[in-house]
């Protein structure tokens, strides 16, 4: 029952990377949005990773342009500190009150300098944020790129010294700041508070908490982390000395029926991911990681795995340690059982416990005020085919507390959580929603500069440091300068004011300010000069805070000097600084889909359901893609009867343009504006869409090995399930063999369906004939997160599993018409001989065959495996770098039919991003073409990674170089490329960097 | 003292000089380096500004001179030395010989056509055909008398054999005379400036590509084409011509002076093209049209006007050619329209600059006369003794004093011959 | 005479390292200056003679890690442009050490100031650069 | 020295507006905007600011196609040299070709206290010596390596083929190790006090070696120690393009050049050609070479084409469509180019590089032609 009048705004539970992408999502969208987190800053648990798997990335480099969007976003409230108390309400009118926890610091006054932090002389309470590795003050900052950038009292254990207030310039703290109770009203909420690690000193044999040397995963990510306590020294806890031998174990509280039987999904491939960091960090390091099987599945994880192995040398054992003892408080001994069945004891330096992922602690009283379900392992209850809905409508859930996952799938869950959000809400699209305005800029082209130079002391960070009047009867003295003004915080509010009063009275055209990085404040100032009709280019900021005070403390003198060059060599490239114009770009508001599969029709449907047309295209004759030939699923619904539920939703939907048996021709035009030539049998008809979303989905590979092709009982999976299907299976004995074409020289990638589908077929075979013998033959069984109780089912089920080595496969001989199957079991070492009635092979899933053409017509990259290169592997997973075009389904990589649903609405919610808008604004400084200068020799064209620049032949045989200025990221690569100097990259230009040197080298 | 008079040059001023004196019961000898008076004007289809035939209007002064009692005509020769001062110079003369004696040959020209080597180039129609080893110099020759080219005659005796009138003598001598004179009157005229030099017009590389003397012969009846302009490179008659101006003319790597009368002639040459063939374009390139003779400027305008020859005021860049049409294509900066453009035409006629006459120097170091900057011959005094040389009793007149046209050229020769007379008259008394 | 050094840092990585460098109040000596350019990739080679021919003693590159980069390729390129300038500084017998390329990513404060203190002391050995106050006169 | 002493100067003030120049020019035949006519017209009329600002001036060749047919002889060539300088010192720059490094390398080796490196590319078999009668002077070509390797073209071949020459005559040619750039490019962008430094520099090293004779295989490098160092220092010492060297050679029947089967052309570079007349040496030893078959351009001599671009700056689109144009000439000539400036190697090659349909021609220098006809290998 839908509420009489829907609000326009959501509320997102939880400042994990899920909840700020879901934030984004929505913000961009059109919707106000609430960020409620319980602790002082968003960030979540990606905050304290060192780095990301499997490329390696530095986790905070990556999050921290986030943290900025959200904590600079006019349409997002961010309300830390803070907990939920009480929901009333339904779909599209939710009333939220909200308990503000105090901070004792006024959010509106304190800037985050840090004087206060040092200021405190009690420094012994543990650092949450560093797991306790490092111990903070009464006052602190969670961690340096926390946003809001705000220092928290630990008001339990302040003895109100009271040094911090007096050292505060901005009288920031208030000691008897009192709770406070807010009520706000939304029309959806999206839960996304993430998950706690295991606590393992439950698992008394492994001795965590009594050996001060063996820790969890995340403890020793803070260990090797750059900003960590040690400052990324691998220092073991007991002597701070760096190990030589370290064990990691696998699977600590999970698939342990006596803690948590689900699988945890991501520990075996951070595990990975650490070893390789130790390894990088210093190769003599002796890695061993303990592990029963390796679940590497997730896209590139598998060779990544291999890397492991093969290149760092990283040891593998298969095997569960049963026990850790200290022996002579140095080393660490683990006792287990290898292969052979003998009993080993290895000594280790550290032993690391990769801890898995249980619901939050609160989320018990939480998930009751929402009144949602939890599952029975206290997760929230979602379902396969809806994977993002919680059980009371309205209520949205992602990331890891809907179901333990990694980032790229949270990220991806995230943003269909929003897609979902904004369907249910999509009547009161832009209704809440703030444009900030701005007065007409003044026209200054052709006048002489006029720099008003603004020099910050930051408090005590710059003015403590450097001789602040000495700088500014410098800065007086410079070419051009027509005022300078110095402030005890520029960035304050009043200073803000200042400034554009100063603009104002001294007639200034160009706006310098010395003070911190640029890359958190230069926002803030450029919309401050353009609130006082200035272009927002017409400004520059000189580091002399992070570049300067804060590195010389103990050089003043030598500090003022370089302060002097900074601002000198700053107002030598203001000089030159030339307005420019913002580039909008017109948006066609219509989606065009690639792939009538599961994936390709749940897009089309989310984009027609917030009112957007839809071209569907198929190259099949009809919807339906591989989902069609799958006749059961574990969870019960069939996906054949799911797809065909879509197919007939899809037909109906008039806003919806199928246009199946159809080929894509060109495809030309960029975000909001593409037109695509297709191909219907013959005639060819121009689409025009705002965005593309590619959803072309996998082919089964058909088996060149085990004689498959040879013998007609031997079949695939799926062909197995188009049997059972019919009831024509009349098999006693079937043999099963994983990862045939996987996991290979040639495909190196991890197909991650075929133990599911396994598993189900096995089962499925059981339940029609209870005495049949069914062998699965593995190398490791994936069934990661709650699919784990399904293997054990199948064990349950009296299903026998060997496990075979990489190097000696099975071998499939036919001797007169005998089946057989040789297999050397890992396990016993012994060989098995099974004379099977029916051979199953489960097939590797591999890319569209038609990827390659469409990749080019798209200009989108391939990965060597076909399938696609998406724009970053953690946090834009179904992004590419060229704006408006998606990806999402087995176009991305295999994967399971919920991740493939929660990608298909993730895809629908970034395009809904650009959909939802009238005009795209694109990067201001970007490159401009002198056309009388290029000489069309086309060296720009080969580095741009973005296709920005076309040579066109304008006049017959003369080529030019053309920007799409939308397109242009500014980075300036190809103006170096340009061997005639046509290609001028603006705010950037050589002249305002020759300048900045010959000003540093005191030329002019 | 002496009255007879030297006039040293045949052209129309020479031969105007030698009438009037003749006719004053003066004794003259004309003295002629080539084998016919008529000079350079002999040489010309028309005259501007009245369209007159030139050799129509010459050919009559040419026989008065030839047949007159008082006037010697001394052709084929050249004078070898001067002495003695005004009143009463010494002249050596030297003959060169003809191989065939004056007196016999009655210019029947049967010998011309026996003579089997025809591979010569013809000097008088500006090598554009070829003559033989014998030949007459041109159809209005005078003396009409033939003259072997003894350097490539291979004395195969065709011609001597067909002579009824045995005029013919392979082995004349040189002769050296020596004569007296009171005065001598120098009009030996000029050459055309050989334009090979101006790499960038291409003459010499692209056969459409002519002088405005050869154009001349081109288009005269008595022409080697017999007046139908046909260009060198296929004979066809071109669609269009452009003429240039100032090649070699106003140019301080060249001839820093200006020719004078090259504007009139291309415009003249224009007009007679337009009459000759309705649908010819005719181009000028020019840098100052100098029409400033009488009747000149309304000459101009009727080619603008009535014949459509377009003026461009532009001294082309560079002149390159169509490798299949052979069409020389100008580039020019058109300075009216400020633009640097491209036209092929069929035809383009250099309007060479016209200089002092081969040998001047030897003849002035002969007659102890100076020459000036631009090596005609100097002038005692521009204002009051305009006609006389550096010299006293040494006269000269015409072009070869400076740059005029042909009106100008009579005018002075006139002059000059009345100045002799005044001379002789004051030495006398 | 203490050596001077620019640095050109880009602006995702190596920039955001330098500012962490700050944050975390790593010291190193004051003898930088760093010039934000959006890549690695913008730094042309005339950007580095002509520090040198003004007389700067030393000329620092820093960009993301290969594989990192936000423009995809942009520290690609930085690679073989870095290659040439120092191809023509062997020939103009410029020390080779006056010009290094370091990958700094922005977690990599500390890299970014021992790069700083390890280049100074390089230079202190290298000696000031040969051409002295350079007076170019043009630009 | 203000417009009004350069027109006088230059006696821009003959000028009779007929349009030779531009008719001439082949920048104005492919960009409307530029004409040396109306630049002169400006000068003279005193539009002293407006001609300074106008890029124009920087795209000139100073190919000397203009001053050579003017009528008035009015030295267009100077003009522009002068004007640049004036233009410079009022702070206008032409546009700089590869991010302005040539200008930036030039003015370092004005630097006196310049120790430079630059004999790397003088392997064991080529012969070199420290002090001796004749020096070869290579100019820019290290340089020219590192930088333009990249589109195919190897300057240093050219000094390491006039080498192995010289040394197939008996001749060990001194090679300085710290010799300067002519400062060419820096004397015809107008920036003279640098200019003056190499100038210094450059004779003072070659009076240390005792030299008599100096060898060029750059034109750019001969015209300016010919010409233009004489106005700031003095030199005793010959001059000679190694051309114009080897010709000599024939007439004194010391040289044999081998043979080559091979039809060829020739580009006269402007420096060598027009501005210092040397047209035949190249040709005469060319056409020494058995086999080989030199056939001339449409345009060639007096009459050549300048390779599109000078002193490294406004390289456009116009130059392009001159190089494009001048690579059509050339193949209908013959399937390979033979340059004598280690320039208009880099330029045509470059403009060869052009992504539309353009004639393929091998573009060889000079000296690489002779040593290889002489049968000395291209070991390096």
């Amino acid at each position: 029952m839908q509420a009489s009048k829907k609000v326009g705004a959501v509320i997102v539970v939880g400042g994990g990377i899920s909840g700020i992408q879901a934030s984004l999502d929505l913000a961009d969208s059109g919707f106000k949005v609430y960020l409620l987190e319980k602790s002082p800053s968003i960030g979540g648990v990606m905050a304290q990773l060192d780095k990301t798997f499997p490329t390696g990335d530095c986790s905070i480099c990556i999050l921290s342009p986030k943290l900025v969007d959200v904590g600079t976003h006019p349409n997002i409230e961010l309300i830390t500190n803070a907990d939920l108390t009480e929901v009333s309400g339904n779909a599209g009118d939710f009333r939220v009150k909200i308990l503000k926890k105090p901070r004792y610091v006024d959010e509106e006054k304190c800037t985050g300098c840090g004087d206060c932090v040092s200021a405190c002389p009690y420094i012994n309470l543990p650092d949450e944020f560093d797991m306790a590795l490092r111990s903070r003050g009464n006052i602190f900052i969670p961690f340096l790129q926390a946003v809001p950038r705000v220092v928290m009292v630990d008001r339990e254990h302040c003895v109100k010294c009271g040094n911090c207030q007096v050292i505060c310039d901005a009288g920031a703290i208030d000691l008897y700041q009192k709770p406070e109770e807010i009520e706000i009203h939304v029309g959806a909420i999206i839960v996304a508070c993430g998950f706690d690690s295991f606590d393992p000193s439950g698992i008394k044999e492994y001795g965590y908490g009594r050996y001060k040397n063996v820790i969890t995963a995340l403890e020793y990510e803070r260990l090797v982390c750059a900003s960590g306590p040690t400052g990324g020294h691998l220092d073991r806890p007991s002597d701070k000395k760096t190990p030589n031998s370290i064990a990691f174990i696998q699977c600590v509280g999970s698939r342990d029926v006596n803690h948590n039987p689900y699988c945890s999904s991501v520990c075996c491939t951070y595990a990975v991911k650490e070893a390789i960091m130790t390894k990088e960090h210093d190769p003599a390091i002796d890695v061993n990681i303990f592990y029963m099987d390796m679940r590497t599945h997730g896209k590139g994880f598998e060779e990544y795995y291999n890397r492991a192995k093969e290149e760092y040398g990283v040891r593998f054992t298969r095997c569960r340690p049963s026990s850790v003892e200290e022996i002579d408080s140095r080393k660490m001994l683990i006792k287990y059982e290898n292969e052979d069945g003998k009993l080993m004891g290895d000594e280790f330096d550290l032993v690391v416990l990769s801890v898995g992922l249980k619901p939050p602690k609160e989320v018990k009283e939480l998930s009751e005020k929402l009144g949602i379900d939890l599952n029975r392992y206290g997760f929230c209850s979602t379902s396969e085919y809806s994977p993002v809905e919680t059980s009371k409508q309205g209520i949205y859930v992602c990331g890891a507390f809907a179901s333990p996952k990694d980032i790229p799938e949270s990220v991806a869950q995230a943003s269909g959580a929003a897609s979902k959000a904004s369907s249910l809400l999509s009547s009161e699209r832009g209704t809440l929603v703030v444009e900030k305005s701005y007065p007409p800029e003044k026209d200054v082209v052709g006048e002489d500069p006029r720099v008003g130079v603004f020099i910050c002391n930051c408090g005590v960070n710059i003015g403590g440091v450097v001789d602040i009047p000495e700088v500014v009867e410098y800065a007086k003295s410079l070419l051009n300068v027509a005022y300078v003004e110095e402030d005890t915080y520029t960035c304050s509010r009043d200073a803000q004011d200042r400034i554009k009063g100063a603009i104002e009275e001294h007639d200034l055209n160009r706006v310098v300010v010395a003070s911190c990085t640029p890359r958190t404040h230069e926002p803030l100032f450029r919309s401050t000069i353009r609130e006082a009709g200035l272009n927002p280019y017409l400004f520059e900021m000189a580091n002399i805070r992070d570049q300067c005070s804060w590195v010389h403390l103990h050089e003043k003198a030598e500090a003022t000097e370089k302060t002097k060059d900074l601002i000198k060599m700053i107002v030598a490239k203001a000089r030159l600084l030339e307005p420019l114009e913002r580039i909008f770009v017109e948006v066609t508001h219509s989606g065009l889909v690639i792939g009538g599969g599961i994936a390709g029709m749940t897009v089309a449907l989310e984009l027609a359901n917030q009112g957007y047309e839809v071209h569907l295209i198929e190259k099949e004759k009809e919807l339906g893609g591989n989902l069609r030939r799958l006749y059961y699923s574990l969870s019960g619904v069939s996906p054949r009867e799911h797809v065909n539920k879509l197919i007939d939703a899809v037909t109906k939907n008039s806003k919806i343009h199928v246009y199946t048996g159809t080929n894509i021709v060109d495809v030309g035009g960029y975000v909001g504006n593409f037109i695509v030539k297709i191909d219907q049998d013959g005639d060819e008809k121009d689409l025009a869409s705002g965005v593309i979303v590619i959803a072309t989905g996998g082919v089964e590979y058909k088996p060149e090995e085990y004689l498959y092709s040879e013998d007609d009982r031997v079949l695939t999976q799926l062909e197995l399930e188009e049997k059972l299907a019919n009831n024509e299976l009349n098999a006693k004995t079937i043999v099963m063999i994983q990862c045939v074409g996987s996991r290979n020289e040639e495909r190196p990638y991890c197909s991650r369906v075929c133990c599911y589908d396994a598993i189900k077929n096995a089962l499925k075979i059981k339940e029609k004939s209870p005495d049949a013998n069914v062998y699965v033959l593995y190398r490791d069984i994936r069934t990661p997160g709650f699919t784990e109780d399904y293997y054990r089912k199948a064990r349950d089920e009296g299903i026998l599993f060997l496990r075979y080595d990489e190097k000696e496969k099975p071998e499939v001989t036919l001797d007169d018409g005998i089946l057989k199957v040789l297999v050397v079991d890992r396990t016993l070492g012994r060989e098995f001989l099974i004379k099977p009635d029916l051979l199953v092979l489960s097939a590797a899933v591999l890319s569209h065959p038609g990827n390659k053409e469409l990749s080019e017509m798209l200009k989108v990259p391939l990965r060597e495996d076909g399938f696609f290169l998406e724009a970053h592997v953690k946090l834009r997973p179904i992004d590419f770098s060229n704006d408006g075009i998606f990806l999402c389904g087995l176009a991305h990589s295999p994967k399971s039919i919920d991740e493939t649903l929660s990608q298909a609405s993730a895809a629908a919610s970034r395009a809904v991003k650009i959909l939802s808008k009238d005009r795209v604004e694109a990067e201001g400084a970007v490159i401009s073409v002198d056309e009388i200068l290029c000489r069309g020799c086309g060296r720009c064209e080969e580095v741009c990674e973005y296709n920005a620049l076309e040579l066109k032949e304008i006049e017959p045989g003369r080529l030019v170089a053309q920007v799409k200025k939308v397109l242009c990221k500014g980075c300036g690569t190809c103006s170096v490329a340009c061997p005639s100097g046509a290609i001028t990259l603006k705010h950037f230009t050589d002249k305002q960097i020759i300048a900045m040197i010959d000003a540093m080298a005191g030329i002019f | 003292m002496v009255d007879d008079v030297l006039v040293i040059g045949g052209g129309v001023a020479g031969i105007q000089a030698s009438i009037d004196l003749a006719g004053r019961g003066l004794k003259v000898y004309l003295v002629e380096r080539f084998p016919s008076i008529g000079g350079k004007m002999a040489q010309l289809d028309k005259t501007f500004p009245t369209g007159d035939c030139s050799i129509c209007i010459l050919a009559p002064k040419m026989m008065e001179c030839f047949s007159h009692e008082n006037i010697d005509v001394l052709t084929h020769a050249e004078v070898k030395g001067v002495s003695g001062n005004a009143g009463d110079f010494r002249v050596k003369i030297l003959k060169k010989p003809r191989y065939v004696d004056e007196e016999k040959c009655t210019g029947c020209g049967d010998c011309v056509s026996a003579c089997p080597y025809i591979n010569l180039p013809d000097e008088f129609d500006m090598a554009l055909r070829s003559r033989g080893n014998i030949f007459i110099p041109f159809l209005q020759a005078v003396p009409r008398v033939v003259m072997v080219d003894r350097e490539h005659c291979v004395k195969c005796g065709n011609c001597q054999v067909i002579c009824d009138a045995g005029a013919i003598d392979l082995y004349q001598k040189p002769e050296e005379i020596e004569i007296h004179v009171g005065a001598i009157i120098v009009a030996c005229g000029f050459d055309s400036f050989d334009p090979s030099g101006i790499k960038e017009y291409g003459y010499g590389r692209y056969k459409n590509v002519i002088t405005a003397l050869e154009y001349e012969r081109l288009v005269c009846a008595s022409g080697p084409t017999g007046g139908h302009l046909d260009r060198p490179s296929d004979k066809k008659t071109p669609n269009s011509i452009a003429f240039i101006q100032c090649v070699g003319s106003r140019d301080v790597n060249h001839n820093p002076y200006c020719s004078s009368v090259c504007c009139m002639h291309a415009t003249k040459e224009a007009i007679l093209a337009k009459e000759h063939y309705p649908s010819m374009e005719n181009y000028i390139f020019y840098t100052d049209m100098r029409a400033f003779g009488k009747g000149f400027q309304e000459y101009v305008d009727r080619a603008k006007n009535e014949y459509e020859v377009r003026y461009i005021r532009s001294k082309p860049g560079e002149i390159t050619e169509d490798k299949e049409t052979k069409n020389p294509v100008i580039w020019y900066d058109d300075t009216v329209t400020r633009q640097v453009k491209r036209l092929e035409v069929g035809l383009v006629v250099l309007c060479t600059a016209l200089v002092p006459s081969k040998g001047i120097k030897e003849l002035a170091d002969v007659l102890g006369v100076e020459l000036d900057k631009n090596r005609f011959f100097k002038i005692a005094d521009p204002l009051y003794a305009p006609l006389d040389s550096s010299r006293e009793g040494i006269l000269v007149c015409g072009y070869c004093q400076g740059p005029k046209d042909i009106p100008e050229a009579v005018t002075q020769a006139k002059g000059a011959a009345a100045r002799a007379a005044e001379v002789l008259a004051c030495l006398g008394a | 005479m203490d050596p001077k050094i620019v640095a050109f840092c880009c602006n995702w990585c190596s920039y955001a390292g330098a500012d962490l460098a700050g944050v975390s109040r790593m010291q190193y000596p004051p003898n930088v200056r760093i010039i934000k350019v959006m890549c690695s990739g913008r730094v042309e080679p005339s950007f580095i003679l002509r520090a040198f021919e003004v007389g700067i003693d030393g000329v620092l590159i820093t960009g993301c890690h290969i594989g990192d980069c936000h423009y995809v390729s942009g520290n690609l390129r930085a690679e073989d442009r870095v290659k040439m300038a120092k191809e023509l500084m062997k020939t103009l017998g410029l020390e080779e050490q006056r010009l290094r390329l370091e990958w700094i990513s922005a977690s990599e404060g500390e890299k970014f100031a021992s790069v700083i203190k390890e280049f100074v002391e390089d230079l202190k050995s290298v000696g000031p650069n040969p051409l002295g106050k350079g007076e170019a006169s043009c630009p | 020295m203000s417009l009004e002493n350069i027109v006088n100067e230059t006696k821009a003030y003959y000028c009779l507006e007929c349009g030779k120049c531009t008719g001439s020019c082949p920048i104005s035949r492919v960009n409307k905007g530029y004409s040396p006519r109306l630049t002169v017209e400006k000068a003279l009329l005193g539009f002293d600011k407006e001609l300074l600002a106008d890029g124009g001036i920087w795209s000139c060749m100073t190919c000397n196609l203009c001053k050579d047919r003017c009528p008035s002889n009015v030295d267009y060539t100077k003009f522009i040299r002068y004007a640049r300088a004036e233009a410079l010192k009022t702070g206008y720059t032409g546009n700089c070709t590869h991010g302005g490094v040539l200008s930036s390398l030039m003015r370092i080796m004005g630097n006196p206290n310049l120790k430079q490196d630059r004999l790397g590319w003088v392997s064991d078999n080529l012969k070199i010596s420290e002090k001796g009668d004749i020096l070869y002077f290579t100019g820019c070509l290290p340089y020219f390596e590192t930088l333009f390797k990249d589109i195919g073209v190897n300057s240093l071949d050219i000094a390491r083929s006039t080498v192995k020459i010289l040394n197939r005559i008996g001749i060990k040619p001194v090679v300085m190790p710290d010799e300067r750039c002519c400062g060419h490019d820096l004397f015809w962008t107008g920036d003279l006090e640098n200019f003056e430094k190499i100038a210094k520099l450059n004779v003072g090293l070659i009076r240390g070696t005792g030299a008599k004779k100096v060898i060029f295989s750059c034109p750019e490098c001969y015209r300016t120690f010919k010409q233009d160092y004489s106005e700031y220092v003095d030199m005793d010492f010959e001059l000679v393009h190694i051309s114009e060297f080897l010709a000599e050679k024939i007439d004194e029947g010391k040289i044999d050049f081998g043979s080559l089967e091979e039809d060829v052309t020739y580009q006269d570079p402007c420096r060598l050609g027009r501005h210092l007349g040397v047209y035949d040496p190249p040709r005469k030893v060319i056409s020494s070479i058995q086999g080989i078959g030199l056939i001339e351009m449409e345009h060639s001599r007096e009459r050549s084409i300048c390779c599109g671009t000078s002193t490294w700056t406004n390289c456009d689109r116009f130059s392009e469509q001159i190089q494009k144009e001048r690579l059509k000439e050339a193949k209908a000539a013959a399937d390979t180019l033979i340059t004598a400036c280690p320039k208009c190697q880099i330029h045509l090659s470059c403009a060869m590089k052009s992504k539309t349909p353009i004639d393929e021609v091998k573009i060889k220098d000079f000296s690489v032609l002779v040593a290889s006809a002489m049968g000395l290998g291209d070991d390096p």
